[in-house]
């Protein structure tokens, strides 16, 4: 049981619970922490798969912003505890069991799979973290157009939300 | 055991964090008595003096106060976030600082080696930002959380303040990155070495003065300090996110706004002061034993201080910290320690100029209206910063347009 | 090398006067309108002028001059460039154009000065030198093409000038839809031409051609096709109808386009396609056959119409019908030679007549006519002229072109007497009807109210190009004058080169030089004669005896109604064609196609899909969950799918 | 150091995913919706982080990058569309929004 391994796991588990955490909280803003929880614990993972420029990024953006965003407008409108009507039959008796059913399907088919087995193996060996110079290279030169249309589509997101959240006298 | 012995670096790591959150609660402490002290001064008066010399025992004073008053909790708060809003807000505020080098990358105290900083990221910049910028939860989950108005308000506006500050306070940076070309804090120090026409040091504050100003600027609101302290400000909403909170909760708002002023200081000796490199040539080996000089000055100023003014129990607690920095002073002298000594002093005397800017701004401005800050910081402030960007862009760019058409 | 190389000024010229004029000209005075309509044109001539220059200055192997502009259109192995080219055939069209353009436009600023519409007309007719320049420069058919159709769009333009007549603006659709027909075979031809030869240069089409013999029979329906197009735009049998028609618009345009330039387009076509023509004898065949019955046949209508300006229409037709011939029979520097005496004394006949309508107050019809020689004595010496141009008198133009081409139908590579028999006959009619329209106008006495029409000259810019036109119509054909005529017969030495493939290809003559001189001599001298022939018939109906026209009709009255009515060419199409047509159009097409069809399935489609949503938008609960679930079902579905079934089969 | 195998990455990545899932669907308040949309998406970055270290190519990484640009841009929208409907209608509840019907 070396170091990577206990990280992986420890991190893992915050994940999870942080996700797990999410749905039973009723509490919005309990929602909104046990999600920042996930991230972070997720930032580490990034950090662990030597990804350290996506790992700052994720909760420099992520966390920092979104979640930021979130927080707010939960504070915002007050969001008191939910209250869980269910009007909807097929979300009661079709949807939870499905979504449940998904989660096993897809976790046992990637821990089975012949692909995920050579993935396994395609790990062994690559070490140390990704250089954030190449990293930049790549978007900056490869991906340039979807680059700057990003760009464009955060200015029509701006524009967007500044239209929608505005009080119309 | 032997998992510690698998990994060394793990000792290393615990004893230096030992060691800096020792120095850093003194610093935190004494950082309230430097500040009353110094507005005291500037508005003529003599601030903290009677518990202890000149009011040295004051932030003792203060710590125990904290701690034996009663923890009240408001009954409609929301327990959990209530509690865990100023335990986020500390400790994001004082991780920040294991990420800062306060000396050369590689030094050798009694024969091996170490660096003197905790982490050394490959990637430091953007983890502080990382840190920093979550650290908007530790005052919006502490307005929500104690669930009323003033602290609501409060917290808001503070979460606003934060974020909207945060833009400007990167994209100033961005431009010393580009000059640097790395995210590496011990890089970005090295490589503001050398000397413009031999004697003015080559730090970034030189080509990127314009971005200091904005880095500077939008620090003091991004840890809400004075001029930006909207989110305290007494006059429309009492206490601002921390009106519900009291005893060693308050007390740790309080430190973390302090960690936070140390940690923005340090980035900006980081990023525009030339860290821990003297302002003086190496050829001017004489300047090695400045340290040790100012110590010695302090302690004979002291001297001075205690048989001349000090009468009773204050003398002999003077006479103590004379004797302390005495010894400090010689212990510099120590050629084992000399070179050692040189990178954290200048990073420290560095970080104490910035502070002493701190504080000042705050003694000498009024508080902005709320609209009039955020008009500053998108209006004004986010605008020059990225003209900064811009021209910085242009200027390392433009050589290689000439050259390769 | 200035215009060789920048062979698209010629182009932007007159294109850059048509957008001026009808862009800003609406409400300009007409000197504008005029200086900027002249200007352009005869900055065109003479930038043509130039362009011979250092044409005549190229190594023959420099010819033709190719210039590729751009690029046009690319679609796979179909790649059209903007090219233009310069040849020998090419500079003759481009002085005729050029020139005759000018000339025309200079009549027309007296002719159109009581019109409305003043840029109007003059925009299109710059526009339509634009595109009558550019078929004649093009470098490959589908640039000719846009050419052929830009010429076809500013006749119907300028046809239906006069919208708001009704029979003018029929007369202009009439023109572009008969044309159509004629072009939908271009069309066909063109991509079977780039089919076979995988290009639509003409100068690769012609090397491939030459290098090596493709299929007799694609040639033949190639060559076929193509020359439906001509039949179409040069208006010959049985695509002539639009043409008398088209005496509706104003007399210049009858003139530049309907005489000149555009009626003659098909015939530089053939002529520009001579190496493809000449390996196809069944196409040339045809299309002397076309050519010949198309002279004699609107010759003889031409022969009792009273309006002047159809007689001159059909004369067109059976003109143009001599062309083909000559192209037909192998002798395309002959066609084009009377293309270009033709565009002279033709557009000459036209303006003349422009000339008498004007001084008869817009009078057309020549039983209204008479006496006017004293008048109108310059239009009456040129009018004169030209006929004795087209009657094929010596020496005057029309008789070396006319000539040579009933020459070489006798005794030429591709000879055959009957057509040559039926030409014969038709340049008999010719001179007949034209100096029946000289007579019936010029002599006799007056057949009009003299106190209401009071006769006057036209003014001098209308004056000028007529005498002009009749100068070359004189001399013209010295160009081309046979040796033996003591000419240097430059004409053929110069645009020989053009049809060198053509003539190779051509069987030897099996007769000597001079014995195909005599020949040439004696078939002269038989077409002298029957021109004579045709002016005494003429004079003798017409001057002497005025009353025998009655009787011969009268006793005739069959032929003579039959002639008058044009064959009932136009009724017997309407009832064959135009009725059928509509019938079906509307009977099938309309009310069972489409509205029992297409709107059926339309509407079926709609009705299925209203029902299908009435039952689905059930599932539209407004809840949003419910969605979420719908979606997760989905995901379950795929990725069951993905991973059980698909990822098993995969190995 | 032995490197942890990727196909432990993509389990928790999709664990995760299938939690954002369930969450999708059970939660009511609009804004946790959205939270659970971005876990799914967190998840995803995951799965694209470990592919990325599994082929030793960056492009995973840079997708990431957008991923994490287009969330923002989403969530930017998407907060202002829920100001909008508190204001319009005093519930977060989304099974109370459900005008927009046959």
């Amino acid at each position: 049981m070396s170091l990577p391994f206990i990280l992986f796991f420890v991190f893992a588990i915050v994940a999870v619970v942080g996700a797990i955490l999410l749905i039973v909280a009723r509490e919005p803003i309990h929602s909104a922490l046990s999600l920042i929880m996930v991230m972070v614990a997720l930032a580490a993972l990034y950090l662990l798969l030597g990804a350290e420029f996506i790992a700052a990024v994720q909760i420099i953006v992520y966390a920092g912003a979104i979640m930021v965003l979130f927080v707010f407008v939960i504070m915002l409108l007050n969001a008191g505890v939910e209250e869980r009507t269910n009007w909807s039959k097929i979300a009661k008796y079709a949807g939870l069991p499905l979504g449940i059913f998904l989660l096993f399907e897809l976790a046992h088919w990637l821990a089975r799979s012949a692909i995920g087995a050579r993935i396994a193996n395609g790990s062994e060996g690559t070490n140390g973290a990704v250089s954030t110079r190449a990293l930049s290279e790549m978007l900056f030169q490869k991906y340039l157009f979807p680059f700057e249309a990003t760009s464009i589509l955060i200015l029509i997101a701006i524009l967007g939300a500044l239209v929608l959240a505005k009080r119309d006298e | 055991m032997e998992f510690i012995a698998q990994h060394p670096v793990l000792v290393a790591s615990l004893v230096k964090i030992a060691i800096l959150m020792a120095v850093l609660m003194t610093i935190l402490a004494y950082l309230s008595w430097f500040e009353r002290k110094i507005i005291a001064h500037i508005q003529s008066r003599w601030g903290p003096y009677y518990v202890g010399a000149h009011g040295l025992l004051q932030p003792l004073a203060d710590g125990i106060k904290f701690l034996f008053k009663e923890d009240l909790t408001p009954p409609a708060s929301d327990k959990f976030v209530y509690t865990l809003a100023p335990f986020l807000a500390l400790t994001l505020a004082i991780t920040t600082l294991a990420l800062i080098p306060f000396g050369p990358a590689t030094v050798w105290i009694f024969g091996h080696e170490t660096h003197l900083v905790v982490a050394n990221v490959d990637i430091g910049l953007l983890f502080l930002f990382a840190i920093t910028s979550l650290g908007v939860y530790g005052v919006a989950l502490a307005g929500w959380s104690s669930n009323s108005k003033y602290s609501l308000l409060g917290g808001l506006r503070s979460s606003a303040q934060m974020i909207s500050y945060e833009v400007s306070l990167t994209l100033s940076v961005v431009g010393v990155l580009l000059l640097a070309g790395t995210f590496n804090f011990n890089e970005l120090v090295t490589s503001q070495q050398g000397y413009y026409l031999h004697f003015i040091p080559r730090w970034r504050i030189v080509p990127q003065f314009i971005g200091f100003l904005c880095y500077f600027t939008s620090a003091i609101a991004e840890t809400n300090r004075a001029p930006f302290d909207l989110p305290e400000g007494e006059q429309e909403l009492v206490g601002g996110f921390h009106t519900e909170y009291s005893s060693f909760k308050f007390a740790m708002f309080f430190m973390a706004e302090y960690a936070n002023m140390v940690t923005v200081s340090c980035l900006a000796t980081i990023l525009f002061l030339g860290g821990w490199l003297s302002p003086f040539p190496d050829r001017w080996t004489a300047m090695q034993y400045l340290p040790a000089a100012s110590l010695l000055a302090l302690a004979v100023y002291l001297a001075y201080d205690t048989f001349a003014q000090m009468r009773g129990i204050a003398r002999i607690q003077l006479a103590v910290v004379t004797a302390l920095a005495a010894v400090l002073g010689l212990l510099c002298l120590l050629p084992a320690v000399m070179p050692v000594i040189q990178g954290p002093f200048w990073f420290t005397f560095k970080m104490g100029l910035l502070l002493f800017f701190y504080v000042w701004t705050r003694s000498t401005l009024p508080r902005l209206r709320y609209d009039q800050l955020m008009s500053f910081g998108w209006k004004l402030l986010l605008p020059v910063s990225l003209l900064n960007l811009v021209v910085t862009a242009l200027w390392i760019v433009f050589p290689q347009l000439v050259n390769h058409g | 090398m200035l215009l060789l190389n920048y062979l698209w000024i010629i182009l932007a010229l007159p294109l850059a006067g048509a957008a001026i004029n009808g862009l800003f000209g609406k409400n300009w005075p007409k000197r504008a309108v005029n200086s900027v309509a002249i200007g352009s044109v005869s900055l065109t001539l003479v930038a043509v002028a130039e362009l011979v220059r250092e044409f005549s200055q190229l190594a023959p192997a420099q010819i033709p001059w190719m210039r590729n502009y751009f690029p046009w259109i690319t679609a796979g192995p179909f790649h059209v460039d903007f090219a233009l080219q310069v040849d020998q055939l090419t500079v003759v069209m481009l002085l005729t154009v050029s020139f005759v353009g000018l000339l025309i436009h200079i009549y027309s600023t007296g002719y159109m000065e009581h019109e409305g519409g003043y840029y109007r007309f003059f925009s299109y007719l710059n526009l339509f030198m634009f595109f009558m320049l550019t078929l004649v420069l093009a470098a490959n058919i589908v640039v000719m093409f846009v050419g052929w159709e830009g010429v076809g769009l500013c006749s119907y333009l300028l046809i239906g000038f006069w919208f708001l007549k009704k029979s003018a603006a029929d007369a202009g659709k009439k023109a572009f839809i008969v044309t159509r027909m004629g072009d939908f075979g271009f069309t066909v031809g063109i991509l079977l031409l780039f089919w076979t030869f995988r290009s639509v240069d003409f100068a690769t089409i012609f090397s491939k051609v030459a290098e090596n013999p493709t299929d007799i029979g694609v040639l033949t329906s190639i060559c076929l096709l193509l020359f439906a197009g001509a039949i179409g735009k040069s208006a010959q049998l049985p695509l002539y109808v639009w043409l008398p028609d088209a005496m509706e618009g104003p007399t210049p345009v009858s003139a530049l386009i309907h005489a000149a330039t555009m009626v003659t387009a098909g015939v530089y076509m053939v002529a520009r396609m001579n190496p493809l023509f000449s390996r196809a004898p069944i196409a040339m065949l045809a299309v002397a056959i076309v050519g010949t019955i198309t002279a004699f046949y609107a010759a003889t209508i031409g022969l009792v119409q009273t309006d002047i300006k159809k007689v001159l229409a059909y004369s067109t037709v059976s003109q143009l019908g001599y062309m083909f011939l000559g192209c037909g029979v192998g002798a395309y520097a002959a066609g084009i030679f009377h293309l270009m005496t033709h565009a002279f004394f033709k557009g000459l006949l036209f303006l003349a007549a422009g000339s008498v309508i004007h001084a008869m107050g817009g009078e057309q019809d020549m039983c209204q006519m008479g006496g006017l020689r004293k008048k109108i004595p310059v239009t009456y010496w040129t009018m004169f002229i030209a006929t004795l141009a087209i009657a094929g008198f010596p020496p005057f133009a029309g008789f070396f072109s006319k000539d040579e081409i009933l020459y070489s139908a006798y005794g030429g590579p591709f000879a055959n007497k009957a057509l040559y028999a039926l030409g014969l006959a038709a340049a008999m009619l010719t001179s007949f009807y034209m100096f029946r329209l000289v007579f019936l106008t010029f002599f006799g006495s007056p057949r009009y109210d003299e106190h209401k029409v009071h006769v006057h000259e036209s003014p001098k810019n209308m004056l000028v190009p007529l005498v002009i036109l009749a100068i070359l119509s004189t001399i013209g054909g010295w160009f081309a004058a046979p040796k033996f005529w003591g000419g240097q017969d430059y004409f053929h030495n110069f645009i020989g080169p053009v049809f060198a493939q053509a003539d190779k290809l051509a069987p030897a003559a099996e007769t000597t030089e001079e014995a195909a001189h005599v020949l040439e001599m004696q078939l002269s001298g038989v077409a002298v004669l029957v021109a004579l022939i045709g002016f005494f018939v003429a004079w003798w109906f017409y001057i002497r005896k005025p009353k025998a026209p009655e009787d011969l009709a009268k006793s005739l009255r069959g032929p003579y109604t039959l002639l008058l009515n044009k064959y009932y060419a136009d009724e017997i199409y309407l009832t064959l064609i135009v009725r059928p047509l509509l019938w079906l159009s509307t009977n099938v097409l309309w009310h069972v196609v489409d509205e029992g069809m297409i709107d059926g399935t339309v509407n079926g489609a709609a009705h299925v899909a209203r029902e299908a949503g009435g039952e689905l938008r059930k599932l539209q609960s407004g809840n949003a969950r419910s969605y979420a679930s719908w979606v997760v079902i989905g995901a379950v579905g795929v990725t069951v799918l993905l991973l059980g079934v698909w990822m098993r089969m995969a190995p | 150091m032995s490197a942890v195998p990727i196909s432990y990455y993509l389990v928790l990545s999709a664990i995760l995913f299938g939690l954002g899932v369930i969450a999708f669907v059970f939660k009511h308040n609009i804004i946790t919706i959205y939270m659970a949309i971005e876990l799914m998406l967190n998840a995803v970055n995951l799965a694209f982080v470990a592919f990325a270290r599994a082929h030793k190519q960056l492009d995973g990484l840079v997708f990431v990058f957008f991923v994490i640009v287009v969330a923002a841009a989403e969530s930017a929208v998407g907060l202002a569309i829920i100001l909008t409907i508190a204001q319009n209608r005093q519930s977060l509840n989304v099974e109370r929004v459900n005008q927009l019907k046959f």
